[in-house]
């Protein structure tokens, strides 16, 4: 029994209290508000089962927006369920028992909680965790790795995972080519061994030569590896702001500048205000950029730029918010960040090499190329989130049934 | 044990002793405004006491400075958040307790 | 810059990239006819990025054409896998796409309000790109991604329709919710073979998969198939899951009404494929599971029931949405044939009915566009006002009975082969017959109403639809019968598809 | 760690996602089952994490343990569940918010959000809209006939 | 794809749809409409006599089997459009395209004298429906055969359901509900299991497709039944009963619509589908060695006397008549499943005696209608001093129903009977005598009403047409005293005295007719 | 030392389960909210201790943020109750 499996398990029995509170509750705002508790409680969860970058979403997404867009939604349609006469929906209760016992019947097979030896661990993961996907090329031994590079370094625990390569410190030629290192956007920590081979063909993928770079497995699974899907994972958030535009934007000649309610009056609430939007911006801007090297990247650090200007709207008004970023303004920005990211994605098909293949950015340096590419994806996130969430908190207050 | 170790199981004993309470006086006071006093007062003194005892066991100077930031953050948060509680509850005309009258 | 680019190696990944990038740019186009055009730009070059791929693919050697994104290995990156299934039903929709896209500026002009054009196309565009994206895609989560980017457009689509009627809201929220768990479903399935394979790449999967001992009594494996299986029939409509199709369908603006019935369900059909021939394989999904039995006789009930319940609606859009229920099941019950003619026959109707009911449903647009509604007495004796519009209907409905040289001629002609060929299986045979009287019961009240009985009120007023409207539904009926009088081309894609899709079983 | 409690946490995500399922069929309230569809996702996404776990790992973030210079070298958790849970989380956001929008228009143009209600005025409109939509010619006078009866 | 080959039966088959597109061009000048019409008409017997000698010259049978059709598309792969010359065709086509004309020529009269709406409508599908006779006439494959029986199907439907109003409508349901019930369900199933057996074979060719099937073991005989079945009742237009009801109701047609389309186009087309699949796609031979065909002869019998009867008691003029040809066909199925060379003759010989009485027949009422509004048996009291023409007309296409010489129907009867006697089918041959009885009980009452009963009292009469409303009340406002009628419009009696003609002509000139058929038994093994 | 933090999580835990039930109980929404802000902070300190359960340092970050998204999520629905708005 350790550690981790105690708080999981009296974890998960808050969370599961909850979740019954929040469906079996009668008020919608008191659901609304549980349905935030029920999502920092989640986070921490995932916190104990380190998942950091999850914990991280979880609780800005969960915690943060959807409880305030929940508020956002009562303001319309009212705080009060309707009493239904029946408590408990009986063929509901059994079609659920049903679907969670076949569930359950499929995990009885699966590997134990937290098995070393799941495929999951040991197939395909690894080489992703410590990142030598380019020297495999689909059959394992393909393409042989450079003169001098310890591919068993990346192999040890039993081929299951694989520490850091630590720096060569004869190494320097690359500090000064370093585009990310001369805008001090990020923080090398140590750097590969090997030099990046040019010779192998640029069909093949060169060494993932970013890390390093990218400490985080998650953020280089995320914007690498799996940089595709985190395409279309920012242009879902972009869809759904477009979307609520559609659905619940006011026309111009409406007046949808109309001002909206102000706090502050309450000085304590606008001084302290104040004093934290520049640090949650800057916080934010930390977590964009810090992506690569520990919890956090674009999709977090977006939605806590977010939660500062959404802040501010709570306590200066809309329209005040709206003199800062106006509709049009986060319209086209939220635009921009897709394109940010696909944009990069075509610049590398351009420049001669696969959608979303970083290291034609640089064909000198690739391992710079890659880093470059997914602080721009980054940065890309980031802003359509940020921007998106914004405009989903805008067309979800602006409205008011009349 | 060494002694910052020391340190840090006390305040950690303390932070903790001192939330219970507060927890359990949130669940057992009887009106709104007693409640808000356990957890307004005894919440952010108990959380500040457990994020300085492990500030005793970082060897780590950045995480130190994080540390105290989230203990300031909460210092000021909080009271902040339990000012605006009460004085929402105050404005809708919530009355304190009192004993044998009121609600 | 450009020098070391070519188009046709990225062929794969342009054709999403292209309404993607081009999707986000219709904002920018402002008001008045910029949106749609843009939005046709797009869609039309997507369409011809579709053509290459196809000549692409039928001169590949392999028999697909595989792209791996990022440059990375495909079992660890993503990879993009055509093949002539794919090829295929990426030309179907970027086409009926296309075609579509043209339609829309009157019906949209009319129904949506105009100072949200732009998102509106964005929103359509988008969701074009969201269903290439799961027909190219080789990876299984991927799906999940583009499913989403597909399905929220099309919620929001779909309550577009809330100007006209306040039905389209509800239409779409239950949508939503039942799109939303089945897709839950889906992922719950995806991580359930993900536990037991550690890989998102298809194929590996299907490696892996087909090398676990005893794969048949796994219990994850299959929880997983059940499940996804489930899903999957959500989000494809099959009966007894099609709860949310016909008041979508119905209530939807006219022109997405005519872009999704072409287009959305086929992709969730296109999953299932996916899914159970390529990931499960055939030998799991159809010899040691009973999916065969299990999706076939849903098929059937739903033709029966569903053809029933489309004989007795007035509104047209309705009707429509009611009979691709049907369409469906003639689909699904191709494929639970597990031969090669049943699964061509469900391939070919793919398209066939991308086509048909596409062209059926842009007429019944702009049956709405010019009167405003679109049931059985608003279009008596409109055979003579609106001859094109009617005629288009007309020729679409022969095309669902499977009249001869219409091209769901074809496809009959495919299930009903597949059906005799398979062992016990000639009630599938039977019910796909059936289901096309049920179709002629259907498709003649129209007729009836629209050329034998006096018009009323305003129809007897109305003029012909405006050229804009006319002529791409005529590209789409123009099409069935074109392919249903010579059906080598669609025939022999199909035949091709099904002989990959099934060859690649253990 | 063997037996039953070995999988405890997968059941514990079945448990979660059946009490969301059960809030999105059982309560007529559509904001609650916008919610309850928000818990059902969660469940998701509480497997897959827990399919990321391994037996004394860490956070998949390389690092040097706390008070050494030595580096820490595994076993790290599988990043891979977490990436595609953020996607997933992303996914489940968007669509909280474009639900939340079709509610708040549903609420403008019905009046109600309660489901039960909702339907009852859809089948109004519906019946309507059949009976404008009618043909009467011989042969539909006698299903007229029996849609009336149907629905007396 | 389309071979724009100049074969004369590809002309055939243009030569009505140009027709069809000119029409409705012309759609605003009735004159020239119909102009166009009728050349049209004109043009096509001539192609389609212009094939003839090719047919009956010796050695065609030999040439016949070996050459391939004309190939129009291939619509699957593997599956073509395919069009080929053969006896039987030859037949039906010479038929239809030249009883076509008389028609026309009848149609004018009639859609004018009873001021019909839409007649640009009905003269188009007309000619559609001519297009696709054609081209079911000189199908080279099941396929193609099935593409042209549905297009007739859906051409005529049309011309059905022609008055709009509801009892049109719903009698036009019958009419398409039962003959695409039937071809689908069955024809098709037959066609595609054909395709199935066969390994994708649907040429038609002497001796049938089977053989190889059959005798590779991949065919057994229960499943050659079921076959057969399926295109036995798949042929809903031979209306063999139970599947005969679509063709009274589709009485409420215009009667020329009736009269080439219901008497001879359609109703031949089924019972031509008949033998062709008889004879070209199972093979009399192989029929008789599996014996999976017997039941055929007592089905059709039990049509041609179950019809009869119920024609005894209709006082519908058309509607006796419809049953008629209900019987009438059945003849046509109980000589081909005889299976010998005479008797398929007799089906061909009498798929043509029967044209033309009937259509006289068919004429004769619809003048009857035009002239008088009369449409009910019991009405006809003495109009035959005022109708001299159309009533002899009608005469001798009695006559010709019930096979009395010198009239086309005795012809084909009298090489019935040798068949039977030949085949020694004591069951035909009771079926053919009791028929022959009561087609005589049904028609002759007719004439005799029509010449030797007095009128009834004008005023009885009037507005008895309209009250049923059958046939709608045109003409009772435009001026027609219902008593005081002569012969109706010109054409419509140029019309009927050139098939009464006919009639009568093919009894002493039917080698033409003998011929083919002939040429179609010499190819039977 | 971990066994140290260990406890402090699990009353933290149970306090946060007091908290909840008094979130649920209400009787006036101001309970509702005093109680969910209060799991709030207890959710801050204990991401924290989690971090030092496990070795990981990155987790303080993670604290902030909550610290954050509680006290925005506190200001919504004051707003919402003092204005019956949002925006």
């Amino acid at each position: 029994m350790t550690a981790v499996v105690i708080i999981d398990a009296l974890l998960l029995l808050l969370v599961t209290a909850t979740a019954v509170a929040i469906v079996e509750v009668r008020s919608l705002y008191a659901s609304s508000i549980l349905t935030g508790i029920y999502s920092l409680l989640m986070a921490l969860v995932w916190v104990n089962m380190h998942s950091m970058d999850v914990s991280f979403t979880e609780a800005a997404v969960g915690g943060g927006i959807s409880t305030i867009l929940l508020i956002g939604t009562i303001v319309h349609v009212g705080r009060e369920e309707k009493p239904i006469k029946k408590r408990l929906h009986l063929p509901a209760l059994i079609f659920t028992a049903l679907t969670g016992a076949a569930l359950i019947y499929g995990t009885l097979d699966m590997p134990r909680f937290g098995d070393p030896a799941a495929p999951i661990h040991h197939y395909r993961v690894p080489e992703m965790m410590a990142q030598t996907v380019g020297f495999v090329n689909g059959t394992p031994g393909k393409q042989k790795p450079p003169e001098g590079f310890d591919l068993e370094r990346y192999r040890r625990f039993d081929g299951r995972v694989a520490g850091p390569i630590p720096a060569d410190p004869k190494d320097t030629a690359w500090r000064e080519k370093s585009i990310l290192q001369t805008y001090g956007l990020m923080v090398p920590q140590v750097r590969a061994a090997h030099e990046p081979h040019a010779e192998e063909g640029h069909h093949l993928h060169p060494p993932d030569d970013f890390n390093g770079h990218v400490p985080n497995s998650v953020t280089s699974l995320l914007a690498a590896y799996r940089g595709y899907d985190t395409m279309f994972e920012t242009t879902v958030i972009f869809t759904a702001g477009v979307s609520l535009i559609l659905l619940l934007r006011r026309p111009r000649r409406e007046g949808y500048l109309q001002p909206g309610a102000v706090m502050s009056d309450q000085v304590i609430l606008r001084v302290v205000t104040k004093l934290s939007i520049p640090f949650i911006l800057i916080f934010g801007f930390y977590v964009i950029t810090h992506g690569e090297l520990g919890p956090g990247g674009g999709f977090q650090g977006g939605v806590v730029l977010a939660t500062a200007f959404i802040l501010y709207a709570l306590i200066f008004g809309r329209a005040a918010l709206y003199r800062v970023v106006p509709p049009p303004v986060s319209d086209i920005l939220a635009g921009v960040g897709v394109l940010i990211y696909s944009g990069t994605g075509a610049v590398c098909m351009l420049l001669g090499g696969k959608f979303l293949d970083y290291s034609m950015l640089n064909k000198e340096l690739p391992g710079d190329g890659e880093s470059l590419g997914m602080t721009l994806v980054e940065y890309g996130v980031g802003i359509t989130v940020s921007m998106v969430m914004l405009t989903i908190f805008n067309q979800l207050a602006e409205e008011r049934s009349t | 044990m060494h002694w910052n170790e020391v340190v840090c199981t006390v305040l950690l004993a303390l932070g903790c002793v001192i939330s219970f309470s507060g927890s359990y006086g949130v669940l057992k006071f009887p009106d709104f405004y007693a409640r808000l006093h356990a957890a307004g007062k005894t919440d952010s003194l108990a959380q500040v006491l457990i994020l300085l005892g492990l500030v005793f066991v970082t060897p780590d100077v950045l995480t130190q400075v994080k540390l105290m930031m989230v203990a300031f953050i909460l210092l000021i948060v909080a009271p902040t958040a339990t000012f605006a509680i009460t004085k929402a509850a105050h404005l809708d005309g919530l009355r304190p307790w009192t004993r044998g009258g009121g609600q | 810059m450009l020098d070391a680019f070519e188009i046709v190696p990225n062929l794969p990944v342009l054709v999403v990239t292209t309404p993607l990038i081009g999707g986000i740019l219709t904002i920018a186009m402002g008001r008045g006819k910029g949106p749609w055009a843009w939005a046709t730009l797009i869609t039309g070059v997507v369409f011809y990025f579709t053509v290459l791929l196809m000549q692409q693919v039928l001169a590949a050697k392999t028999g697909f054409i595989s792209y791996e994104l990022g440059n990375w290995p495909r079992q660890w990156g993503i990879e993009y896998r055509v093949d002539a299934l794919n090829a295929f039903i990426l030309l179907t929709v970027a086409g009926v796409g296309f075609v579509t896209t043209l339609y829309a500026q009157k019906s949209v002009e009319k129904e949506i309000p105009q100072d949200r054009h732009n998102f509106f196309y964005a929103v359509w565009v988008l969701a074009i790109c969201g269903l290439l994206g799961i027909t190219v895609t080789g990876d299984a989560f991927n799906v999940y991604v583009l499913l989403e980017i597909s399905s929220l457009t099309v919620y929001a689509l779909i309550a577009m329709g809330k100007d006209m009627n306040r039905q389209a809201l509800t239409a779409s929220l239950r949508y939503l919710i039942l799109g939303s768990v089945g897709a839950s479903f889906i992922l719950l399935g995806i991580g359930y073979l993900m536990m037991v394979t550690g890989t998102l790449n298809m194929e590996d999967m299907h490696d892996r998969l087909a090398a676990l001992p005893d794969i048949v009594h796994h219990r994850t494996v299959l929880v997983a198939f059940a499940f996804l299986l489930c899903g999957l029939g959500l989000k494809m409509a099959l009966f007894p899951l099609h709860m949310w199709l016909p008041k979508a369908y119905t209530y939807a603006p006219s022109a997405v009404s005519a872009l999704l019935s072409a287009t959305a369900t086929k992709v969730g059909i296109y999953m299932a494929f996916r899914f159970l021939f390529t990931i499960f394989g055939v030998g799991f999904s159809f010899v040691a599971m009973p999916a065969n039995l299990v999706l076939s006789v849903a098929a059937c009930a739903g033709i029966l029931v569903t053809g029933v319940t489309a004989v007795r609606q007035t509104n047209l859009k309705r009707m429509l949405a009611y009979s691709s229920v049907g369409q469906l099941g003639y689909i699904v019950a191709g494929f639970s044939l597990a031969n090669v003619h049943g699964v061509a026959g469900s391939v070919v109707h793919i398209f066939n009915h991308a086509v048909m009911k596409g062209g059926m449903f842009m007429a019944a647009g702009a049956i709405m566009y010019r009167l405003g509604r679109c049931d059985l007495r608003s279009i008596r004796g409109l055979g003579k006002r609106m001859p094109l519009t009617m005629a288009a209907f007309v020729a679409g409905g022969l095309g669902l009975v499977g009249f001869p040289l219409t091209a769901g001629f074809i496809s009959k002609w495919y299930l009903v082969q597949g059906a005799l060929e398979a062992p016990h299986m000639w009630p599938v045979a039977a019910v796909v017959l059936v289901g096309s009287l049920l179709a002629v019961a259907y498709t003649w009240r129209v007729v009836e109403a629209a050329y034998f009985q006096e018009p009323e009120g305003e129809s007897a007023l109305v003029t012909e639809a405006p050229l804009s409207m006319v002529a791409p539904m005529w590209i789409l009926i123009g099409a069935s019968v074109y392919f249903g009088v010579s059906a080598t081309f669609t025939g022999e894609i199909s035949m091709r598809a099904a002989k990959s899709l099934l060859g690649g079983a253990p | 760690m063997t037996g039953a409690l070995g999988i405890y946490n997968y059941w514990i995500y079945v448990v979660l996602m059946m009490i969301g399922l059960y809030g999105v069929i059982a309560k007529p309230n559509l904001i609650k089952q916008a919610i309850a569809l928000g818990l059902f996702q969660t469940g998701i996404f509480l497997y897959y994490i827990s399919m990321a776990v391994i037996d004394g790992g860490t956070a998949p973030v390389w690092t040097t343990i706390l008070d050494g210079a030595q580096k820490y070298e595994g076993p790290y958790d599988n990043p891979l569940p977490h990436v595609l849970i953020l996607t997933a989380i992303v996914v489940s956001v968007s669509v909280l918010a474009v639900a939340l929008a079709l509610i708040i228009n549903i609420k403008r143009t019905y009046g109600t959000i309660e489901y039960d209600e909702i339907e009852a005025m859809d089948q109004a409109d519906k019946r309507a809209d059949y009976q404008r939509g009618q043909v009467t010619d011989a042969a539909d006078d006698v299903e007229h006939k029996l849609e009336g009866h149907h629905h007396a | 794809m389309i071979h724009f080959d100049v074969s004369p039966q590809l002309l055939a088959l243009y030569i009505p749809l140009l027709g069809a597109l000119l029409i409705s061009l012309a759609g605003r000048w009735p004159n020239l409409r119909e102009l166009v019409t009728l050349l049209t008409a004109g043009v096509l017997l001539y192609v389609v006599a212009g094939m003839a000698p090719a047919v009956l010259a010796d050695g065609f049978w030999a040439s016949f089997a070996k050459a391939p059709g004309l190939k129009l598309a291939e619509v699957l792969p593997g599956v073509w459009l395919e069009l080929k010359v053969e006896p039987l065709g030859m037949l039906f086509a010479l038929i239809a395209s030249s009883l076509w004309i008389l028609n026309s020529i009848y149609s004018i009269g009639y859609m004018r004298g009873n001021h019909e709406k839409n007649q640009t409508r009905f003269y188009v599908c007309f000619a559609l429906a001519i297009a696709s006779v054609m081209g079911l006439a000189f199908a080279g494959n099941l396929f193609t055969l099935f593409v042209f029986y549905e297009a007739l199907t859906l051409t005529t439907y049309p011309l059905v359901a022609h008055k709009g109003s509801a009892e049109a409508i719903r009698s036009a349901r019958t009419y398409l509900g039962i003959l695409v019930v039937t071809s689908v369900c069955f024809l098709l199933a037959g066609i595609i299991g054909t395709y199935v057996f066969t390994g994708g074979d649907m040429t038609f060719r002497p001796g049938g497709v089977f053989r190889r099937a059959l005798a590779d073991g991949s065919l057994t005989a229960p499943t050659l039944g079921i076959l057969f079945v399926l295109y036995m009742y798949g042929i809903g237009k031979a209306a063999l009963m139970p599947v005969h009801r679509w063709l009274p109701a589709a009485m409420v047609a215009p009667t020329p619509v009736s009269a080439l389309l219901h008497a001879v186009a359609v109703v031949k087309a089924g019972v031509f589908t008949v033998l062709k699949v008889i004879v070209y796609v199972f093979g009399p031979a192989v029929l008789v060695r599996y014996g999976v065909g017997d039941w055929l002869i007592y089905v059709a019998g039990a049509t041609i006397l179950i019809a009869s009867c119920i024609a005894l008691f209709q006082d519908n003029l058309k509607r006796r008549l419809a049953y008629s040809t209900v019987s009438q066909l059945s003849y046509v199925i109980i000589a081909a499943a005889l299976l010998s060379p005479l008797s398929i003759t007799a089906a061909a010989l009498h798929i043509a005696a029967h044209a033309f009485g009937k259509i006289t027949l068919f004429f004769a009422a619809g003048s009857i209608y035009t002239a008088a509004h009369k449409t009910e048996i019991s009405q006809l009291d003495g109009i035959g001093r005022r109708m001299p023409i159309t009533m002899a007309a009608f005469t001798i296409g009695s006559l010709s129903m019930i096979g009395l010489p010198p009239t086309a129907g005795f012809v084909s009867k009298w090489y019935l009977l040798q068949a039977t006697w030949e085949t020694d089918a004591p069951f035909v041959l009771v079926v053919v005598i009791l028929s022959t009885l009561l087609n005589a009980a049904y028609f002759l009452p007719i004439v005799y009403r029509a010449f030797f009963v007095a009128e009834a009292k004008p005023h009885h009469e009037p507005h008895q047409s309209s009250a049923d409303g059958n046939f709608g009340d045109h003409g009772d406002h435009h001026g027609h005293d219902a008593h005081d009628h002569g012969e109706a419009p010109w054409p419509v009696v140029v019309a009927l005295s050139c098939t009464a003609l006919a009639t009568i002509v093919f009894f002493f000139y039917s080698d033409l007719a003998i011929g083919l058929a002939n040429q179609l038994r010499s190819g039977l093994p | 030392m971990s066994t140290i933090y260990l406890i402090t999580a699990v009353v933290l835990i149970v306090g946060a389960f007091m908290l909840l039930y008094r979130a649920l109980a209400g009787p006036t929404v101001y309970d509702t909210i005093l109680a969910t802000n209060a799991i709030g902070t207890k959710t801050i300190v204990f991401v924290t201790l989690l971090g030092y359960i496990s070795g990981r340092t990155e987790f303080i970050d993670m604290a902030i943020i909550y610290a954050l998204i509680t006290f925005i999520t506190t200001i919504a629905i004051l707003k919402y109750i003092e204005k019956g708005r949002l925006d």
